[in-house]
């Protein structure tokens, strides 16, 4: 073994998705070690939600995986209705499942267009991965306001009803979004460069993937048939028929692929939710007083896993605790290991495949 | 072997073509962005730009200091001598520190503070962006592209 | 096998040391702590450290791992209670990889040591930094808990 | 002297005008083949923004990194133009439009076009960065194998017309252009791959992999350094393209039109592919890379040469 050559990869470098550092230590262009440096992006969200009453944290929320702020905003409000006892309607727990759900699609396409853009197909798969996206943004707009921090769950129920022809706009959406993934398939899934980059690197195992408590499309690309939607349904995800994808070896390319078909089964969600939503009223007034004692520790199926949140009450207005387990954080924790032996490119290829959201990571 | 090989290479070569059939075919159509400066997408109805005030509406409850979670607003009042009529002394806005969550649109009473429709903004000065005076009418005036 | 047998089995494995609290949550001594965990890893199947953290009590400092099973679909709960002159406890990432990096951020937030860590470095504040941000006695110049308009009154 | 001097200045108004062109085309293509407009504000569809991209990088600061080996940094940026400009020498653009119909064209554009790797491999050397250095290690590696099978490829060329001149071979076409033969269609399709790979076009831009080098060799280069790199890279791409339709497409032959406009027309229809190919493909890794060079593309091109020749000397 000659010299070896430490490299700086980030904070500021194209392909870490964020501030992530990664200190790597390379024998020629193989990675033989691997530290990982966080904390760039440290806002210390934890310790302001011990200072702000539960509604004024739901904004806050939207900032961890920023990508997914519907899915935040869900879980967190599901742990405060459950630690206070809060009633929900039925007509906005469906929204709420649809919301998410196109959450879901959103975040998983970003990280398509984003995994295909680390194995250096430059832009193309981005920028028709973010035209889709684009569409549910534009929907999300219409609904709450904003196009990245939505802030739309509230505690006990939502902000305000879907505009009058929402429905046409998501039934719309997902006839063209089955064409598109379709389209997904031939530019990249099965594509030779594609397949030799991303096929049989980064493999993580059963077993590693359950010690390193992966949780999410990783989990279930490494062959575990586990999604908390099916296996402890919240919300309505009872009533609706969905398949887990589950890959093979988990390897890159499984990990992309589980995500491809996701995608697919959120479409079907919503197209059952959209054809069974409820009439009543899923606004819920912000100026609602909520105080309560006890502590919960409720999970949630997010995007890159399982999003749990920890709260501890005193009867205060706010949360004593407020511990967020974040599913990017224990995900990039198998990194150093996935990535040992590998080359400079495949651990590009591995990062990207992880889909990390440094906003969740640091907190 | 050898043939194995070679259909190897050749299935390789197809699957590499069908992605060219797709850029392709996107080639083709049209493009789905504006052509922003010149053309300006009109803002959803619930958009949630600057906050903004109707200050005749206000009613001096303090909801909205108080729901608000990152302290972006400042409102003062005093009563006047017959004790009952209040007026606001001071209402500023700090866009600096306000995150357009939009609560304080949602919790005011009266729908005297709300978000309004303006996405373009930029200040050349920092003391303008943190003190935005939300009782005068000409708050926005010096903002570029502002549309209040 | 339901969730209150989980927890009678860990009872009569354990007697004396175990003490039940809220729903699923079981506090056990610090002393314990591997002892209870390797049982739990090896013969229960709790093979997910699924989180570890903290609460600060202000005269007590809790460390809270939740731990889950695949198999039972259940998420055991188990507290360390530390005094706040003792912050000491073992680590258990020796059986779960994911306790590593959980257990650094419980000790850069708070402050509890880990004992037998591997890598027990801060993970996300700076490594020179000697204040422990999470505590409830944290207090800096520059830390304004919440700010408060001047006009509020209540 | 003078008509050399004025040919040679030609030759570099050419590259600024071309470059240019080529730059912008090069973000057109890619903003429709995403579904975007590209540049739209400067000029009729955005024309002019090559030059206000120039008068940018003109006015930049030229920084020089610390603990960069000086010579070798400030170099590498003539050294990876030169070779450029030298290549102009023989490209055929009408019968007429050639500074110097050299008996040995085709050896000289070879060589001197792939003396670029110098360059490239002085600036990640001396740049005093890993990411050019790897950038500059990659490159070198990349370039010289490819070089092989592309010289395979050009000698089946060489076969088949019998000259080693640039005009000779466009002659020897005159009865229809050499790719349309099945043996000289592989070579082409194994020359556009090779070629494609010495220009550092996507899917073989590894040496400046942005997603893992940053941006390779020219990191650390700034202003007018950074856009020599960048007027070469084109140039290049159209020096390869020219070199493809002289020797497969026949070259500046062709009705109606006079010869240079067949000439740029068909190079700029190659250059076009490979700006599809750019926005269309992922990068591959280096290993791969190198045995697909070693193990497919010399294999193939060997044995095109072998029973092509064989049926020839029959």
């Amino acid at each position: 073994m000659g010299d070896l050559v430490t490299i700086n990869m980030g904070p500021q470098h194209p392909s870490t998705h964020g501030v992530l550092y990664l200190e790597l230590q390379l024998d020629g262009e193989v990675v033989v070690g691997c530290k990982t440096h966080l904390g760039y992006l440290h806002r210390s969200i934890e310790k302001i939600a011990e200072n702000r009453t539960y509604t004024q944290f739901i904004p806050f929320t939207d900032r961890l995986d920023y990508l997914a702020s519907m899915n935040n905003n869900l879980g967190y409000c599901l742990a405060v209705e459950k630690l206070l006892n809060v009633a929900v309607t039925p007509r906005a727990q469906y929204l709420r499942v649809i919301i998410a759900e196109l959450n879901r699609v959103v975040s998983h396409l970003v990280a398509i267009g984003t995994f295909a853009q680390d194995l250096g197909a430059y832009a193309t798969p981005l920028f028709y991965a973010f035209s889709d996206r684009e569409k549910i943004v534009e929907l999300f707009d219409s609904i709450c306001g904003s196009r990245l921090t939505y802030n739309y769950m509230r505690i006990g129920g939502v902000s305000g009803d879907i505009p009058a022809g929402t429905e046409q706009v998501i039934k719309d959406f997902i006839k063209y979004e089955r064409k598109q993934l379709i389209e997904y398939n031939e530019l990249l899934t099965y594509n030779a460069i594609f397949l030799a980059r991303s096929k049989n690197i980064g493999i993580l195992s059963k077993e590693a993937a359950i010690n390193y408590s992966v949780t999410g499309p990783i989990l279930r690309a490494s062959g575990v048939k586990w999604d908390l939607r099916k296996e402890e349904p919240y919300l309505v995800y009872d009533q609706f028929n969905f398949d887990i994808p589950v890959g093979t070896v988990g390897d890159s390319w499984d990990r992309f692929k589980v995500k491809l078909d996701e995608i697919e089964q959120s479409l079907r969600i919503i197209e059952q939710a959209i054809g069974a939503i409820p009439e009543g009223n899923p606004v819920s007034k912000v100026n609602r007083v909520f105080r309560g004692t006890g502590e919960i520790y409720l999970r949630t199926e997010n995007p890159r896993g399982e999003l749990g949140f920890y709260l501890v009450a005193e009867g205060g207005f706010n949360p004593t605790r407020c511990k967020i387990r974040s599913p990017s954080f224990s995900n990039l924790s198998a990194l150093e290991e996935l990535i040992k032996g590998l080359n400079i490119s495949d651990a590009v290829c591995v990062l990207g495949s992880l889909d990390i959201v440094m906003g969740e990571i640091d907190r | 072997m050898l043939f194995i090989y070679i259909k190897r290479i050749f299935i390789g070569f197809y699957s590499l073509l069908k992605g060219f059939k797709v850029t392709f075919k996107n080639l083709l159509k049209k493009p789905v962005t504006l052509n922003y400066p010149v053309v300006k997408q009109p803002m959803k109805e619930r958009f949630r730009g600057m906050v903004d005030l109707y200050p005749d509406k206000c009613v001096i409850c303090y909801q909205c200091i108080k729901i608000c979670p990152t302290a972006a607003l400042d409102l003062g009042h005093k009563t006047l001598e017959d004790n009952k009529t209040k007026n606001i002394t001071k209402f500023t806005f700090n866009a600096e520190l306000c995150c357009f969550c939009g609560l304080c649109d949602e919790i005011c009473p009266t729908e005297a503070i709300f978000l309004n429709q303006m996405y373009e903004v930029s200040y050349f000065d920092h003391k303008d962006l943190i003190k935005i005076d939300l009782m005068s009418p000409e708050k926005y005036k010096n903002v570029d592209g502002g549309t209040s | 096998m339901q969730n209150s047998e989980i927890l009678s089995l860990i009872k009569n494995k354990f007697p004396e040391l175990l003490a039940e609290e809220t729903p699923h949550g079981l506090v056990i001594p610090k002393t314990n702590l591997l002892d209870v965990a390797r049982f739990l890893k090896t013969e229960l199947g709790f093979e997910n450290c699924h989180c570890v953290t903290a609460v600060d009590r202000k005269d007590r400092i809790e460390v809270v791992y939740h731990f889950y099973s695949f198999t039972y679909h259940f998420m055991l709960t188990l507290k360390i209670i530390l005094s706040m002159n003792d912050l000491t406890v073992e680590s258990v990432a020796s059986l779960w990889r994911s306790a590593d990096w959980l257990e650094r951020e419980v000790y850069d937030l708070f402050g509890v040591r880990f004992l037998n860590h591997p890598d027990l470095r801060r993970i996300m504040n700076p490594d020179e930094w000697t204040d422990y941000p999470l505590r409830k006695d944290f207090k800096r110049e520059d830390f304004i808990p919440r700010p408060v308009s001047p006009g509020l009154k209540g | 002297m003078i008509p050399m001097l004025l040919s040679g200045l030609a030759a570099i108004g050419f590259i600024a005008f071309s470059a240019m062109f080529l730059i912008w085309l090069e973000r057109k293509i890619s903003a429709w083949i995403q579904n975007r407009m590209g540049p739209m504000m400067t000029g009729f569809h955005g024309t002019l923004q090559p030059i206000a991209d120039t008068i940018k990088l003109l006015l930049k600061e030229d920084i020089v990194p610390k603990g960069v080996d000086f010579l070798s940094w400030w170099l590498a940026p003539f050294f990876v133009t030169v070779p450029v400009v030298m290549a102009f020498l023989v490209i055929p653009f009408s019968p007429k439009w050639i500074a110097l119909d050299l008996n040995v064209g085709v050896v000289y554009i070879c060589s001197v076009t792939s003396l670029c790797v110098l360059g490239i491999f002085m600036a990640g050397w001396g740049s005093n960065n890993k990411y050019s250095l790897l950038g500059g290690m990659r490159s070198a590696a990349q370039i010289i194998s490819y070089e092989v099978p592309l010289l395979l490829s050009v000698l089946l060329v060489v076969m088949e017309a019998g000259t080693l001149s640039m005009q000779g071979i466009i002659h020897a076409q005159s009865h229809g252009w050499f790719i349309l033969k099945p043996h000289l269609t592989l070579a082409f399709l194994i020359y556009f791959i090779s070629a494609t790979a010495e220009v550092n076009r996507v899917p073989f831009d590894i040496p400046e992999a942005e997603s893992e080098l940053v941006a390779g060799y020219h990191t650390e280069y700034s202003g007018m350094k950074f856009a020599m790199f960048f007027v070469a890279e084109y140039t290049n791409m159209f020096i390869i393209s020219a070199i493809a339709t002289t020797l497969f497409l026949g070259g500046w032959q062709g009705p109606w039109l006079p010869g240079v406009v067949w000439f740029l027309l068909k190079s700029y229809g190659v250059i076009v592919l490979l700006m599809w190919m750019r926005w269309t493909l992922p990068r591959v890794r280096m290993d791969q890379m190198m045995s697909f060079a070693w193990k497919v593309l010399t294999p193939i091109a060997l044995l095109n040469i072998l029973i092509s020749g064989w049926f020839m000397v029959k």
